[in-house]
């Protein structure tokens, strides 16, 4: 697991990068994802949201630390765990809950749901329902970051069971090919459904990153800072280099595959390792008054309870408003 | 006669072809230890062991590309595709591959090979998650396509598609997987390629298969109450399809409805009401029509799903409408 | 006016969208150094540059993912698979991806690519490079499909998939590459969708499109010596294709055929024939009858890929079965 | 380029490995592969060959080396550049031209051609039209071996410009995982179609096997004994170990990407390195008399001959025939 030199140097100098946001503010954008998909696993109980969801419990460092170094023409391509993601990324809670409960005013009119919400106005690409399916869309959409001049980049999103699909494959070799400025970011939290990831995929991402000749950073993804930083740098280098990297960081999923799933196969009787627990007691340390803390957590669950309490109240889409956009008029395009 | 769920007929046709030819292995993601997403392979790991119920990484070409290999090797596979969405991964292995060795080697060997997979709507999985692509392996040549609608036929062609020396899609569908029945006790093997006569009627032939069927029988007892007698046929097999069932049906009603869940342009439909409006024109006293899906992905919202999927309402309406 | 072939007629319609759109971007294997393995793509490198044309490894999937990236950046990708057989390992990105996406975002963006392929047989080259595959994305809601038959369709037609927003299936006909023909000035590009009546007739209605609407010309000719009018329309896009223009040469012919190279069974003409058999059922004076290839894979040899062909010969025949 | 120990053992102790063909014997069989092709590319410009047809003049060595190791039950999956491996594995002269006339006694009646062409009988499990499309049938056909006892392998041949595709991929890291014998054979000729391998791949194969922890092993496909040896030792391994192994051999694609390719695009001036006057010029050097080998040469090409003129007197298959064979009957299985 390499570090960038900016960051080691960076930390000996001020404890911390001051490119990236505050902890506070890290810790409030996990809290926000975290009592989404608290309310997700709710309403999925309930009934109120239908489908398949994968919640991202255990996950919220990555999302929060990597798009912190983003901007909102930076665009991401994101997985079927891609709660995490899309409202890291900027999708509203509004836009979130709406979908997720099928409404005709949810970020996709209520056509997509869990595993395919998107907002592309924040350069979300889209959560995917195939695992692989958004890696070469984000290749593309880097290719058009490079095509266009500027300093934009893209990223995609996968898992580390994802690695045993030719496609990431195809598209790394294709990256570091054409010097495309994509950020390869892998979740690894050692499952691939029900099966431990080490009974399906047999090289380690950094031993393959190096046969790519794509530089590799890996790092704790429970620690927020820590990702932060190294994504910070990374992302850095990708904007100015205009070719691709690797960044892996290791995760734990807190719930189960899906929604529903008793995890009854899971041996690995350890306590997950809590971004939120990690960053809370550091905050704690820090000296950040408790009061204040919880006051922002009350603020976000309210927040949230907002956003779902709009959502119930939201219309159901029709099937005529569907039918009228199974394909682009053609003026949508120019 | 045991009292089952449709997923629980398939993991006794596994078992038991299992049980009766150990050539017969079993390949696919999470269908080991995780006994299936669906469990429909659930205990055939302890029963039969790693060798024979394999765990595979998610790379679904290989899969399919590995049971090509498996079964000119001596092997019979039954590989498991998720959803038939992931279908789009395997189609090289299948299709230039599997499809086409018997014929293009010049009948040097067979193919046999079985891919099960799940199609369909009803659990608001959302467009990558619940299309019906049947009809795309139904116009390849070499491959046989094979979707059931009870827990019998479930069990019979699913013993028929691994007794088969050709490469069978084998299509369940979700919504029917907790469907409760009987499992007949003398249930064998079935060749694939017949029909089966679902209701016998007069009025009006309505041909479907998989979970469709279902729907047209309620829609046969509806019309059975407006006094119009509708003979119901299951295809079961789509590639090849009962081309002499239907054709006999039609002789007798004059009328026909085919029924589908799968997007109802350049679906399975076509062919059948293509067909015969070729070699049952003589027999058609009106218009051929089909019930399938709006051309329209599978939306995920409830109420869109709901308002999307093809019921037996339209069906006794496309009834009412070859009556012209 | 010039005399050119059906490859130069595509080759200007990708020059000129080039020159009048910065955003047109060609990507494919081979297709600049070398201009492409059938030369489509000669000397577009030279004039735009390796950003706009660019050589890509032989990774499919990739490529088509990366169109749909490329897409919704703005850009409007045209994406060279070179034989249509490959196209099966692009399914992934253009059946769950480009065609899903403007659906599935909820109207966010439009997905505006084209992938080009070439289809069929004729030049011996086996069951994997000979494949007619475009019932298969016909099936697909989202998708667009075109086959031009004549080098102003060529252009025009791929002027008009090149504009539209939504991803287009561009299918040439491996055989018409080299076919000489005239280039019309003042041809631009043609919104799809809308059939061409390439003759006119009041006897019989035959509908094909690509390469047979040739045979079907040829057809004409030898049925007008017999005294039989047959009215041609070509298609030139099958999805969506031109209902009211078939509608309305039945309505005036009362009989029909369709004809195209690919399998008949499951193919385009099966839905053609189908809705004709439900919303031109009163029209019809006979059978509809389809011509298609037999359901084999395309064979090698010289003499069996010949007899598998379909021939403007059983065009006529199949005219003659529609007078019962 | 690791090289396996016993190899060079061997060679200081005796000059050369006892378990592989005589030098002559392997000559003759390349002879037997670049005669043929000689004719098929005579045949096609004569338009006696329809079709494509990839001619693998210079690759003779790998085919007959690696070929040399192998028994009738060990299979290869073969590419679009098959001819080489379709010979040294054991098709027979006949069949082989027959097929390539399209002629009904052809090894597949006529119906596959150049791209096609195989002979289960001899474990040739097929030319293939798709790049990267037998390297996953090989890998089932490793599992059938592995599954069946015994020490069978599976061999699947691939180009350099194959090394993009993601099957190739995936097919590597589960033939580790699971532990499969099969043997990688990867014919490096630096040119994918009519771009050079350089320009469409950013890793060695070298440096990718060591990622997914597969031994790898390298050397010179224009000597035949050396891919001899080396592959002698290599299907040794695994046929103990029971699990993959990657080889690589550079060769030289003397003539073009298919028969009628001009090779304009080639920049590489330097005369190919030919495996067969690299032999010739070692039977030379080892005194045997020039008589012998040119009478050898001389019968082969009778024999290749012999087998083109029967080829035309052969009957044309009937469409009919072919139809029948589109599903395999009931009987055709157990
Ligand atoms: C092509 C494809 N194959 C299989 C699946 C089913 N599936 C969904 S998630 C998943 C496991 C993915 O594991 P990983 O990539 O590690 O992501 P994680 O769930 O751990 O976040 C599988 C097999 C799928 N959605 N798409
Ligand atoms: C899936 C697929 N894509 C593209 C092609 C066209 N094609 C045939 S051979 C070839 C180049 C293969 O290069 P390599 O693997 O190095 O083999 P070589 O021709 O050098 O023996 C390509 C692109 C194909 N046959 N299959
Ligand atoms: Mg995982
Ligand atoms: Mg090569």
């Amino acid at each position: 697991m390499a570090e960038t030199k900016g960051a080691a140097a960076r930390r000996a100098a001020h404890g911390r990068n001051a490119r990236t946001p505050e902890l506070i503010e890290l810790y409030a954008r996990m809290v926000t994802i975290r009592e989404a998909e608290k309310s997700c696993g709710a309403l999925f109980a309930a009934g109120e949201i239908p489908g398949f969801i994968h919640l991202s419990d255990g996950q919220e460092g990555v999302s929060v630390g990597v798009m912190a170094s983003l901007r909102a023409d930076d665009t991401i391509a994101s997985t079927h765990r891609g709660h995490g993601h899309a409202l890291a990324k900027g999708l509203g809670l509004d836009g979130f809950f709406r979908e997720l409960m099928g409404k005709a005013d949810g970020a996709c009119k209520g056509r997509g749901g869990s595993m395919y919400v998107a907002d592309l106005s924040v350069g979300m690409l889209g959560a995917n329902g195939i695992v692989g399916g958004g890696v070469a869309i984000a290749l593309g959409s880097g290719l058009a970051q490079k095509l266009r001049g500027g300093d934009g980049l893209a990223i995609c999103f996968f898992g580390d069971g994802a690695l045993a699909e030719g496609i990431v494959h195809e598209s790394l070799n294709i990256a570091q090919l054409k010097r495309i400025p994509i950020l390869f970011v892998c979740e690894n939290n050692g499952w691939s459904e029900f099966s431990p990831t080490s009974t399906q995929v047999t090289f380690t991402l950094e031993k393959l990153a190096a046969a790519y000749g794509i530089p590799y950073f890996g790092a704790d993804g429970s620690d927020v800072e820590t990702v932060a930083e190294l994504a910070a740098d990374v992302v850095d280098r990708v904007r100015r280099e205009r070719g691709p990297a690797v960044l892996e960081f290791a995760t734990t999923r807190i719930r189960g595959h899906y929604e529903g799933d008793s995890q009854r196969y899971r041996k690995d009787k350890a306590p997950p390792v809590d971004p939120l627990l990690v960053a809370r007691a550091r905050l704690d340390e820090r000296g950040i008054p408790a009061p204040d803390i919880e006051a922002i957590e009350a603020g976000i669950r309210a927040e949230v309870q907002r956003a779902v309490d709009a959502a119930r109240l939201s219309p159901d889409p029709t099937l005529e408003s569907a039918a009228a956009e199974v394909y682009a008029p053609a003026e949508t395009t120019a | 006669m045991s009292d089952l769920r449709f997923a629980h007929a398939i993991n006794r046709a596994l078992d038991d072809a299992m049980a009766s030819d150990p050539g017969v292995l079993l390949l696919g993601e999470d269908i080991a230890n995780a006994g299936g997403t669906f469990a429909v392979t659930r205990g055939l790991l302890d029963k039969y062991g790693a060798d024979r119920v394999i765990d595979m990484p998610i790379a679904e070409n290989a899969i399919a590309g590995m049971a090509v290999g498996l079964a000119l090797g001596g092997f019979k596979p039954v590989i498991e595709i998720m959803f038939m969405d992931f279908m789009t991964l395997t189609m090289d292995a299948l299709v230039n591959q599997a499809a086409k060795l018997h014929f293009m080697f010049g009948g040097q060997s067979a193919v046999p090979m079985v891919v099960r997979t799940q199609h369909g709507g009803g659990l608001n999985a959302g467009p990558q998650h619940s299309q019906c692509l049947e009809a795309w392996f139904a116009h390849i040549p070499g491959l046989k396509v094979v979707v059931p609608s009870t827990l019998d036929d479930a069990y019979a062609l699913l013993r028929g598609a691994i007794d088969d020396p050709n490469p069978v899609v084998f299509i369940e569908n979700k919504a029917l997987y907790p469907m409760k029945g009987v499992l007949s006790d003398d249930v064998t093997a079935t060749p694939l390629g017949k029909a089966r006569i679902a209701r016998a009627g007069s009025d009006v032939t309505i041909v479907s298969y998989g979970a469709m069927v279902h729907q047209a029988m309620a829609a046969a007892d509806q019309l059975a109450g407006e006094g119009v007698s509708a003979e119901v046929i299951d295809l079961r097999t789509v590639q090849p399809w009962d081309e002499a069932a239907v054709l006999a049906s039609l002789a007798k009603t004059h009328r026909l409805v085919v029924a589908h869940e799968a997007v109802e342009a350049f679906g399975v439909g076509a062919e059948i009401a293509a067909r015969m409006a070729q070699i049952g024109f003589d027999e058609l006293d009106g218009p051929i029509m089909r019930v399938g899906a709006p051309f329209m992905p599978v939306p995920f919202g409830r109420g869109l799903e709901v308002d999307y999927m093809p019921t037996a309402r339209q069906i006794v309406e496309a009834v009412r409408a070859t009556d012209v």
